[in-house]
């Protein structure tokens, strides 16, 4: 099992920690009314999923994220400000508030983007796969999805090309149990999402999610898998989403007992008493990094605040690229 | 008359046609205990069950087929799409296999199927669920497609679907859902294929459906009082077949036609209307015809972008205004 | 293993030598210019499958079909003047001359369809099972499909559905190791369709569809499976088409040499062989049974070519049902 | 000039293109050592090896969203659907990852991008291979969309699509594969969004794309011929974005305008024409529009249905006579 050092363990805090407080200060927001549009699908309870997988990626390897990709994105280099505009339809977001939360991506830091289409991010990461074994890069590509989305055929075309194509593509199912209100029990015969990569003959593991330890040893050797193998690799990582799947969504399909049973698990809590525990990483350093993340917030937060809006003259723009003769790229 | 929002005048209609037939049931996502994402189906459960709501993978392609097999063999399934964005990964069993399969086997078989989804923009959902794909449906042949404005006919357009022989495309409008009108307490049926002249002018035919029928209502008063424009409102209900003749002798009366719509432009019901407009009784037209819909541009995320490319009551005056300048 | 009567392998033999012999015609015939459209795929070296398969539907059990699919279409009883008429574009054939070879079918003996559309026909089958559980009836769907259908999302989503929802539907897999020009080892990671039944958690067997007894065995007992648990079944028969995909397939993607291998088995040449050996139906028997398939062959033949074309003025009938008040079915 | 078949001229561009970029490959199923189903692609793989002609699993949305994981990454992918009937299985790749993408980003990504596919009835393929679904994705902002006639058209337009920085549908037609034309030697770009006058007359602007237009041609030489009438024959070659100007001085000219196409007219692409033209030059019409298209009907296998509505040289005199008359 792949062992942190004292380093990485404060890195990988930081980088849940940054999710974390991101995703509250976006549930708050909503709450407020300052985000418009659709409640956004906060990946609260998550984020050693995001937070260890990034962990062990390059800055130009690729992912592909779904309606549940704030924490995705931070954890691959974005930005928080930027992030925040975004959401909140702003100019100076990433996507020039046209994305917003559920088509929020930075390209520069490798997200490919988010998506509003359950599954529909899959065979988009198998493309980026093939395109760098084409162009002899060492990239991976890593495509997250969510359990339900297994159940999609795109999942599955998906899934059998890499596989028949040998591509470097780290499939990352995030098994939260439920697609919107249906329990997994419902949808997958087995419950177990790694069970379909049988079918492909692709090597695949499940792990616990909520464990930050065990995550991040099992990302690290699934991403040197997939690297040094130059092959597919199907990691599912069993987790909770602690709050609805959006805002607006009271968890009318499962007992709040089952609710208290997971928030026990809270990776963010259990991972920072660990640190200071097994790692002995004194309570000062991580208050220090946490003010940081604090921070960062609050700059994001005033940042985007202060940006203007789009200007409706501009709606039109970015639908073509300019054509340049002999090709644009 | 009582008075019910658009969500509750569809699952009235759903409750009832459950009711009287027992052929009828529900299938896809989260349509069960929880009720559906748009919370139509909410209590439906309750009172029929679970074999007659049926909760469903995220699988669209097998909702839609599985609702095509069960229509080819006695039942009357009503499959729920969360948002009509969502026909993309699904088309094919809607435009391959239900549009067209009582064709290719020449009357063998019948295909009472509705599919119930949703469209439109306005709430800031951005580019993959806030589109408007009604015209994808109307082009192609063997499906009907039904597009209710008003809680009343919803529900009377949703039961006559139900009764239909005919696969029906039925699209609800996301912005609709709270919207409280009449609706009878006995039941009613509103035959599917008739348009519906929602408010009768002299001066200009204007072409509308779903929600921007509501627009298209408020423009017609503004106009009227500050103009003294008289509008006639044709709601078309039936985005396809579209009832030519409603449509016609209201050009022929007002001479004008401006049509609205929330889809593309490109392509689109109001390229469709004006084209069979101006191809057949061109003679009748004293002005050009104009059209508004949404621009030739994905949906925006930020509601100052959206807001600025959708129709809207503004928006629809200015538009008459210019026609009858 | 299910064994069969004289009488049975009789039977299984005319429906065999039926599909061979129809399959032959239509080729005579297209070569010869009198089908028109696009060449028919014929089920010529497969003719096992939907026999065997076919021997244990009831009248009212449901088959859809694919692209391939007069086999299917005779076996489970449909008359092969009406046949010949459709595939000829004749008023007098089961679609009247408006579906042709890829999308006849006979729906008085319970064929739901042939398809256009790769893989199209599973989610269609899935539904007449959902209708058959809905309806208390004690029918069961059966759905035919190609190798290389299995890698559509189409094919996915239906098994998974039926797998959840238990629902008795009979997935047949004629596994003839290509889809078009394609090996199964170039698109099927594991070259194994019924691998891909274990992420599903369905019952699933593979078998020798050269060989008709074995064919047989294990069709019956996957009729019987699916009827009596009321569960899906995916059972897959190894098997060839003898002839290329269609008409102009010069089959330049496999060697002459395989195909000598396979011509070997030929399922209705070496059944005829067994039945007049280990049955005992002496040949006389045979004959006869031989000379009526010619017999329903050339009185076809004579049927379709006698038949009139249909009317252009009755082009656009069909494409809706009239609706009578109340709903029409 | 050589003289070539339109299969040929596809190829060539295909083998020019990929001869001077390295990022431009081939994707989809058995377009490798087979050749194609349609037989263009035979010999690149020859040239260019199994590395850029990949031959894929029955996996069309595999396959379009493997392009578009391409584009996204530097790479020019070509991707082949074998029947534009088989979008159906991938439209929501289609239309709304591609094309929305890089609105969505708002720039950042760039999606050089080809579906090259083929369409058109005329060959007896019955209901799900004969369809003309280019309306569906000239609805869709985001895409641009193009049907060549001629093998010089289609060799041109092919490799300035295959250099396009946005993606492109080329949409060919399966009666074209084996007719012939004259291409230049020498490498030719034809642009894309740039509609071609295939004959200049004064009475009366056709448009029409693909097959149809040959089709438009001999009719256009019978009504010169028989009844005197001189038809300007508007080729689109782009259907979107449309070629507004040349469209509308033809017509500016001819004051008459027909439409022909092969999709189904509900929605297609006359109606587009006759909308705009209507609403922007509606002074400049003499006479009413007039469209001919693919009836409102699946395409019947049987020869003499599938001819009875196939919009064909004859139909096209007779449409125009009518309109002139
Ligand atoms: C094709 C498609 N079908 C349905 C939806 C609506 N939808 C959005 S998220 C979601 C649940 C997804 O569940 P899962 O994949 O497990 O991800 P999670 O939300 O649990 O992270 C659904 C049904 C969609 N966006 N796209
Ligand atoms: C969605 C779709 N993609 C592609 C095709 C073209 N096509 C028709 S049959 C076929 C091969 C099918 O192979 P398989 O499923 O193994 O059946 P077989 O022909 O071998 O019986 C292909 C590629 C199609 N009809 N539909
Ligand atoms: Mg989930
Ligand atoms: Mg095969």
């Amino acid at each position: 099992m792949k062992k942190m050092s004292h380093q990485e363990a404060a890195e990988l805090y930081r980088s849940m920690l940054r999710i974390r407080r991101f995703e509250e200060t976006c549930h708050e927001l909503y709450l407020s009314g300052k985000i418009p549009g659709m409640s956004p699908h906060l990946y609260i309870g998550e984020e050693a999923v995001a937070a260890s997988i990034c962990f062990f990626l390059n800055k130009d390897d690729y992912i592909i994220s779904t309606h549940r990709g704030h924490g995705h994105c931070l954890a691959k280099g974005a930005r928080m400000d930027r992030m925040l505009a975004e959401i909140m339809g702003k100019e100076t977001g990433y996507c020039k508030g046209r994305g917003g939360s559920m088509h929020i991506a930075d390209v520069t830091t490798g997200n490919l983007g988010a998506n509003g289409i359950v599954a529909a991010g899959l065979p988009i990461a198998v493309g980026a796969a093939l395109s760098a074994i084409y162009r002899k890069t060492n990239q991976i590509a890593v495509c997250f999805f969510g359990d339900a989305a297994s159940n999609q055929g795109t999942f599955h075309e998906a899934v059998n090309m890499a596989a028949v194509m040998n591509l470097p593509v780290l499939l990352v199912c995030e098994n939260n149990h439920y697609g919107l209100s249906t329990p997994i029990k419902k949808t997958c015969p087995t419950c177990n999402i790694s069970d379909k990569a049988h079918g492909y003959g692709i090597e695949h593991t499940t792990c616990d999610g909520m464990d930050t330890e065990v995550s991040f040893a099992a990302a690290g050797e699934a991403v040197d898998y997939v690297r040094d193998k130059k092959k597919p690799y199907l990691i599912e990582f069993i987790t909770y989403r602690f709050l609805g799947h959006g805002a607006s969504d009271n968890r009318s399909y499962r007992t709040r007992e089952e609710e208290a049973q997971w928030l026990k698990k809270c990776p963010v809590k259990n991972f920072r008493k660990k640190i200071l525990s097994d790692y002995k990483i004194d309570s000062a350093k991580i208050e220090s990094l946490e003010k940081e993340v604090e921070e960062e917030v609050s700059a994001g937060l005033k940042f985007a605040e202060d940006s203007p809006y789009p200007k409706p003259e501009e709606v039109m723009e970015n639908i073509f690229a300019p054509a340049a003769p002999g090709g644009g790229q | 008359m009582s008075i019910m929002t658009y969500r509750d005048a569809i699952r009235l209609a759903l409750r009832e046609e459950m009711a009287q037939d027992e052929k009828v049931f529900i299938i896809g996502e989260d349509v069960g205990a929880f009720g559906g994402a748009m919370a139509v189906t909410k209590g439906l459960y309750e009172k029929f069950g679970p074999g007659r709501l049926i909760d469903t993978p995220i699988s669209e392609s097998a909702i839609i087929g599985a609702a095509l097999g069960a229509a080819l063999t006695g039942l009357r399934p009503v499959a729920e799409i969360m948002f009509i964005d969502f026909t993309g990964v699904c088309m094919d069993q809607i435009v391959n296999q239900i549009a067209k399969v009582r064709y290719m086997l020449a009357g063998q078989v019948e295909v009472p199927l509705v599919i119930r989804t949703q469209g439109g923009a306005g709430k800031g959902y951005a580019a993959q669920h806030s589109q408007s794909l009604e015209a994808w449906f109307c082009h192609i042949p063997g499906l009907k497609v039904v597009m209710p404005a008003t809680p009343r006919d919803a529900r009377g357009l949703l039961k006559s679907a139900i009764r239909e022989p005919n696969p029906v495309v039925f699209i609800e409008h996301k912005v609709l859902y709270n919207e409280k009108g009449e609706v009878p307490e006995k039941e009613e049926l509103i035959p599917i294929g008739k348009a519906d002249i929602k408010r009768t002018g002299k001066d200009v035919t204007i072409t509308c459906h779903s929600r921007q029928v509501l627009n298209t209502l408020s423009a017609a008063e503004i106009l009227s009082k500050e103009d003294g424009v008289e509008c006639e409102v044709v709601d078309l209900m039936t985005v396809s077949p579209l009832d030519e003749e409603t449509i016609f002798n209201s050009i022929k009366k007002t001479k004008r036609l401006f049509t609205v719509e929330e889809g593309y432009e490109n392509n689109g019901i109001g390229a469709e209307v004006i084209a069979r407009a101006t191809t057949k009784i061109f003679d009748y037209f004293d002005a050009p015809p104009a059209r508004l819909a949404f621009s030739n541009c994905p949906v925006p995320f930020s509601k100052i972008l959206e807001n600025s490319i959708l129709p809207d009551t503004k928006k629809i005056v200015e538009g008459v205004r210019k026609l009858l300048s």
